[in-house]
């Protein structure tokens, strides 16, 4: 299945695009997501960082479908 | 003009004041956030933000809703994104209650949880740069 | 403008603001009290305002100075005496500091030892009155 | 010694007038100035009114001096 991932400010900067396409398999969780390839620039920064699944903040346990979007959530500064 | 706004535009506080009080909501408590004109120590021109949009007003949507039902105020919030200049509001909460007390918690705990569950972010900083002549 | 005031002129809280915010105070918070369209049960068209006015000027000044120096933000309070209509503000607090809670704090204490101790009163009330046709 | 009193909001409206002049001996306190007759009609009242001397808030065991201005305060009610 394919799951498509955002990465906004910080987050972008270290993996250096705004969004990948990310091949996974079936009964992968963002915890499994998070050892991809392409997030692999993250990795320092896993303790600061949260993540939405389809637009709601999601505990890395959440198993994915084909379709859904990540996206990754550095500490907000908005206000 | 909706009580939940994220725009690039300037934000105008009398304005949104005017979509929450009322002849019966005689209690109005507004919070600007403008922004200043250092940051870490540097002087800036601007901040830009940017936001997760269509996540933003969903968890915005979430604290108006949250906010009203435990405080019986009315919200409104509006946010602007893109370049906000040094001394204009990058945030008004206005919070409207028939009594003081409960608008008061309502716009404070708006902006408070705003400020931790709403992916918006300072992105970047202008700084001030002396022109050559 | 003078951060006091004691006026029977509309209040403009824009123009309040303006008296205490900048850029280096970036949390703004204001307060206005709206006159309600019902006092005790009955319709009104106005509340009229009367002031000890020398007296309610220096209890005031005592407020903001006392807030001021207990919280560091900065103050403003323009309270309108005389007839102020339904729908229109008796009274705006304006709060500015560095950072939110101070502001938020400052505002709200301002607002109630200013319904403790400055001699003010709604005097009187319009009542709705039925034209004859 | 005499002693100008002000009458606000609901303590006008008992007394009839804004202010009055009163005649009291050297050495009157604000208890004193209660119980001339110029204030009789805020016998039933006092429980509920402040005074302010010259401007501020008062003890009614202050006491007075030739010129005073003594002010009486009903419970306020701006905002």
């Amino acid at each position: 299945m394919k799951v498509k991932v955002l990465f906004f400010a910080g987050s972008r900067d270290w993996v250096g695009d705004s969004e990948a396409l990310v091949e996974l398999p079936q009964g992968a969780t963002i915890d499994s997501l998070i050892t991809a390839d392409e997030l692999s620039a993250l990795a320092p920064h896993l303790s600061s960082l949260r993540f939405a699944l389809n637009e709601e903040f999601s505990p890395t346990s959440a198993a994915l479908s084909d379709g859904d979007t990540v996206a990754v959530i550095p500490p907000v500064s908005g206000g | 003009m909706d009580k939940l706004l994220i725009t690039d535009a300037p934000l105008d506080a009398a304005a949104i004041e005017g979509l929450v009080s009322s002849r019966e909501r005689g209690a109005v408590v507004t919070f600007s956030g403008v922004v200043r004109d250092r940051e870490q120590g540097a002087a800036i021109q601007a901040i830009i933000y940017e936001a997760y949009e269509s996540m933003a007003y969903k968890e915005l949507a979430k604290i108006i809703e949250g906010v009203e039902s435990e405080t019986g105020a009315v919200l409104a919030i509006h946010h602007r994104i893109g370049e906000v200049p040094a001394g204009e509001a990058s945030v008004v909460v206005c919070a409207a209650s028939a009594h003081r007390p409960e608008a008061f918690d309502a716009c404070r705990a708006a902006i408070d949880l705003l400020k931790v569950d709403v992916p918006i972010w300072k992105a970047s900083f202008t700084a001030v740069v002396k022109s050559p002549i």
